[in-house]
């Protein structure tokens, strides 16, 4: 069954599942959102930052886009605020602020 | 091989899609964002997983984070799965059904629980046969998934939910299990140990050399648990760098029956500073328990000799 | 023009694993089923067939490799027996659920304890929930011919469920019978190309398997399961239609024997229904009306197709080659009956248990199972309606 | 069951080729055009143990699929068997028991609980030596229970195993020559001793 997989969801009927519940597609989690599980988030002090990029590959969420050796801004859609990021910033570019 | 270019490994697209269900500050996906770094990105993957909390999280239907063909199976079967695709690969390549479609590299992943104890067997065998494969074990020393019971890769004292600190417990009464020297031992072309460390260099010079030797490959990574070690999340980088500094994780890899220990600490570090951040050995720093932290550092000594004795041989 | 041959169950099945040439084959020797995997590696050896053949670690790594082969594209079988089977219970079902058109040549062996490596269908019956596709044979020729139906069963879009190719240990798979083969290219043509739609490999299409599901999708993704399982009904009759075109031989659900006016029937699974047959036709010269309904098609259950057949008899035995421990008859017993049940078939049913661990099950047995039958409805002796058949008492 | 079936029951030990011989014989059957079954009972005897075979032959498609309990004829390739074995169990009285013995038949007669039916003995092993040089029981022992039982006629047996045997042994003609040799000495002694019966 070649079900259009983002349309699928909890309150489809059956027969719009896909079979076997393969799905045909890759990353189809950006869907969801794991940005409202966060209690506290990351500001970012651009002046601060030297690019020098630790922070990248320490996010467990894929939330810190980097393109051509710089990063941008955070994807709050899906940082769940674990605070890793500021933890390891040599500059203290990143700080963690409590809520949302 | 190319020399290490940190700011264009991460400039690659990423191969681990958001919006996955893993917990904050989780170190297993830390990991497999590393290890997916070591891919070219001209080469396509299909990514094995044993049931684990990365696998329950990672592909959770109709949402997978994984931008490349993804199996998962069984908890115990991540090694023979993976195994078995691989397989067809060579056979459909062969038999020229596979077109434009010679740069598949097959790499999957297993926690502790699944790769050291129910999965060691289909491992084993995966290995011995030699598959043109990398497996991954990202070790957090429990079963997380669960909620954190003992497993044959958690330390000595370690307190968990089946080894349970108690008046006559003092946690886990068993050393771990050393599974990247059992692997080592199974005489595969490649066998790593690494964890996550500044820079990330060492890991994904592993993963990269995983993945493209020719044959078995397995590298064996720690990857902490905030929930599980009792930790803050943001601490993670340095919980890794402890575990290095004071030798209880120590970074070394084996090519082809040849040991190379890829880092002395100038200055060993006691035991005692990667134990202390961790909420599962709070009771080893009790008045009175100062033998355990000795029995401890005994062990974690006895088996750096070693390594270092190994890596010592030309 | 068929190839007359002599050959065992397991040369049979091989023969036809070596006509299909499948792509990949994971397996671990266990008896009797060991001869298969032998005899592929042999033609792989040779090279007369390109199958990639790993030899795995157990069956559990058998059945997890086929797994991970088949979703990633490649027409994949394995082989076992008995515990072998059991070994891969969890990795069935996840076969099944992914809904893969695996092959297994099931070389049927009762499951320990005690430990023995005789022929009953407790391995196969253990796994009759699986959600595979389960055909059984009577001989070689049956094992040979259920085998090269398999795969157009499996691998109909409306289906894509495994199949397991079921025929009895030592009785069939070692015994050495007259055979009829078909030619290499008659094969190649009847099974065809497999070519999945959607698979691991599939270059720039990356496809997930395998997912956690939570309640909202669990349900709903069974049900498909299931609907797959009645697909298959239809398909596993018309591939059995054009199959009869192509070589002559009728396969359907079931067979029956004599039974379009038998007022005493026998229903019965694998070799033990050659057996039976014979009995039959002792018992008709004297005048005697018996007929035999030899299962074919144990999942999908044919319960109504079964219930109709059996509708005129005055009593039917139902025959299992397994104990269910229920306390009070084996799988076949409970399906029989129920279908009969479900019918509105209102007949006399015994539930009798033969054959366990390679008891040998004779005409006397069956002669003596249909006597019982005739003295029940005609004298109304009081029949147990679960017993064993041939145990020592 | 058909008239027309001949049942017969091989007794050996592991490892001798009791197994063996009644394949061959179901093989060799079916290429003189009959309906054959060959199968040994099994367990997990080893070498040594004793172990039965079982051959059907007809004319007509055979679909019973249990032992053999009351054979037409007996094989026994080993003749210490005798003593242990029940060979002659079921054993039709208007059938015949094969004896691979170096014993006479009279020595052999008490060992068959009474048995009386035809009883044929051969020596196998000196036919063996003989035309081999080494003792292979199994083409002598088939030549008796062909010549015996009458499941094929001994002119068809010879030309098909002397096909099957240029197949074998394509690359070493004088093993093909050796067996030929113990299978036609094996026949003239079984004719030899039907003589004498008659």
């Amino acid at each position: 069954m070649r079900t259009d997989v983002t349309k699928i969801t909890e309150t489809s009927p059956y027969a719009e599942l896909t079979e076997g519940l393969k799905i045909y597609a890759g990353g189809t989690s950006k869907k969801f959102h794991t940005g409202e599980w966060r209690t506290s988030r990351p500001i970012m002090n651009w002046e601060k930052c030297k690019q020098c990029l630790l922070c990248a590959p320490v996010c467990p969420d894929s939330s810190i886009p980097v393109a051509d050796g710089k990063r941008g801004n955070f994807e709050m859609d899906y940082c769940k605020g674990c605070g890793i990021c500021a933890s390891v910033c040599p500059f203290g570019a990143i700080e963690m602020k409590e809520g949302q | 091989m190319n020399t290490y270019d940190f700011k264009n490994t991460m400039s690659k697209p990423e191969r681990l899609a958001p919006g996955h269900r893993m917990c904050a500050g989780c170190g297993g996906t830390i990991a497999v964002r590393a290890v997916l770094r070591g891919l070219h990105p001209e080469d396509q993957a299909v990514i094995g997983n044993a049931t684990s909390c990365l696998e329950v999280s990672t592909f959770m239907y109709p949402y997978t984070a994984w931008e490349d063909s993804y199996i998962h199976n069984a908890f115990e079967n991540a090694g023979a799965t993976i195994g078995g695709v691989e397989a067809a690969y060579n056979v459909l390549k062969k038999k020229g059904k596979l077109k434009d479609a010679d740069n598949f590299k097959f790499i999957t992943f297993g926690g502790d629980g699944g790769t050291y104890d129910i999965g060691l067997q289909s491992l084993s065998g995966a290995m011995e046969r030699n598959h043109d494969i990398l497996y991954v074990c990202y070790d957090n020393g429990a079963y997380m998934n669960t909620g954190i019971q003992r497993s044959s890769a958690t330390p000595l004292y370690a307190d968990t939910t089946t080894t349970p600190v108690g008046s006559h417990s003092n946690g886990k009464m068993q050393n771990r299990k050393d599974l990247a020297s059992i692997i080592a031992d199974h005489n595969v072309p490649y066998a790593a140990q690494t964890t996550l460390l500044g820079n990330f260099k060492d890991i994904h010079t592993k993963a990269e050399k995983g993945i493209y030797t020719k044959g078995a490959a397995f590298l064996n990574v720690m990857a902490p648990c905030p929930r599980g070690w009792r930790y803050e999340t943001s601490e993670i980088m340095d919980i890794c760098k402890l575990a290095v500094e004071t030798c209880y994780w120590p970074l070394f890899e084996v090519e082809n029956g040849k040991w190379t220990l890829n880092y002395e600490p100038r200055k060993k570090l006691p035991i005692e500073d990667f134990l202390r951040p961790q909420g599962r050995f709070r009771h080893l720093f009790k008045r009175g328990n100062e033998h355990l932290l000795e029995e401890f550092q005994t062990e974690v000594d006895r088996r750096w000799e070693d390594l270092l004795f190994k890596s010592s041989r030309t | 023009m068929s190839i007359k041959e002599r050959m065992s169950g397991n040369e049979a099945v091989s023969y036809a694993i070596k006509q299909i040439n499948p792509d990949v084959m994971p397996a671990f020797p266990i008896t009797p089923s060991t001869e298969i995997p032998q005899m592929v590696s042999g033609y792989v050896a040779n090279g007369e067939i390109d199958t990639e053949f790993i030899a795995v670690e157990s069956e559990h790594s058998a059945m997890s490799a086929a797994v991970g082969a088949s979703a990633a594209g490649a027409r994949t079988l394995t082989a076992t027996s008995s515990c072998g089977l059991a070994l891969m219970w969890e990795v069935l079902h996840i076969a099944a659920s992914n809904r893969l058109p695996i092959a297994l040549a099931l070389v049927n062996r009762t499951l320990s304890g005690p430990i023995n490596i005789n022929c009953d269908h407790s391995d196969s019956m253990g796994a009759r929930d699986s959600g595979w596709i389960q055909i059984y044979a009577e001989n070689n020729q049956e094992a040979y011919d259920n085998f090269i139906q398999a795969y157009r069963i499996a691998e109909n879009k409306e289906v894509l469920l495994p199949v397991m190719i079921c025929q009895d240990g030592f009785i069939t798979s070692h015994a050495v019978e007259n055979i009829e083969l078909l030619e290499d290219e008659k094969v190649k043509a009847f099974v065809g190309e497999y070519e999945p739609e959607d698979f691991l490999l599939n270059p720039g299409k990356p496809m997930a398997v395998g997912p956690y599901a939570v309640t909202g999708y669990g349900m709903e993704a069974k049900k498909n399961q299931e609907i797959a399982m009645e697909n298959s009904r239809s398909v596993i009759l018309d591939v059995a239609r054009e199959f009869a075109a192509l070589t002559g031989r009728k396969y359907g659900y079931f067979e029956e024997y004599h039974l379009e006016d038998a007022e005493y029937a026998m229903l019965i699974i694998g070799s033990a229904a050659g057996t039976a047959k014979d009995a039959v036709d002792e018992l008709r010269k004297t005048g005697k009306k018996v007929g035999i309904l030899k299962l074919r098609v144990f999942r999908p259950f044919p319960g109504k197709e079964i219930a109709q057949a059996l509708k005129n008899v005055k009593a039917v035995a139902v025959m299992d080659r397994s104990e269910s421990y229920r306390g009070g008859g084996g799988p076949l017993g409970v399906e029989v009956g129920s279908a009969l049940f479900m019918e509105r078939v209102h007949i006399e049913a015994v539930n009798y248990i033969y054959g366990l661990a390679g008891r040998d099950f004779t005409v006397e047995n069956a002669i003596e199972v249909f006597s019982e039958m005739e003295a029940m409805v005609t004298e109304g002796r009081e029949v147990p309606q679960y017993q064993y058949v041939g145990l020592r008492k | 069951m058909n008239s027309r079936t001949i049942e017969m029951r091989w007794h050996g030990r592991g490892g001798q080729g009791a197994k063996t011989a009644a394949l061959l014989l179901a093989d060799v059957a079916f290429k003189t055009g009959k309906q054959v079954q060959g199968f040994p009972e099994y367990g997990p005897e080893r070498m040594g143990a004793p172990i039965t075979a079982f051959n059907r032959v007809s004319d007509h498609k055979i679909r019973v699929h249990s032992h053999i309990y009351t054979p037409d004829f007996v094989v026994v390739v080993d003749d210490t068997l005798l003593e242990s074995v029940d060979v002659t169990s079921g054993l039709k009285a208007d059938g015949a028991i094969i004896i691979n013995t170096s014993r006479s038949k009279e020595e052999i007669l008490p060992l068959l609980k009474g048995y009386k039916g035809g009883v044929y003995t051969i020596d196998a092993r000196k036919i063996s030596i003989a035309a081999l040089g080494k003792y292979y029981p199994n083409s002598p022992m088939l030549a008796t229970a062909v010549a015996v039982s009458g499941v094929m006629d001994t002119e068809e047996f010879l030309d098909e195993m002397q096909a099957s045997f240029q197949h074998k042994f394509a690359s070493k003609p004088e093993v093909v020559e050796g067996n030929m040799m113990a299978l036609k000495m094996a026949l003239e002694e079984v004719t030899r001793k039907q003589q004498e019966v008659a």
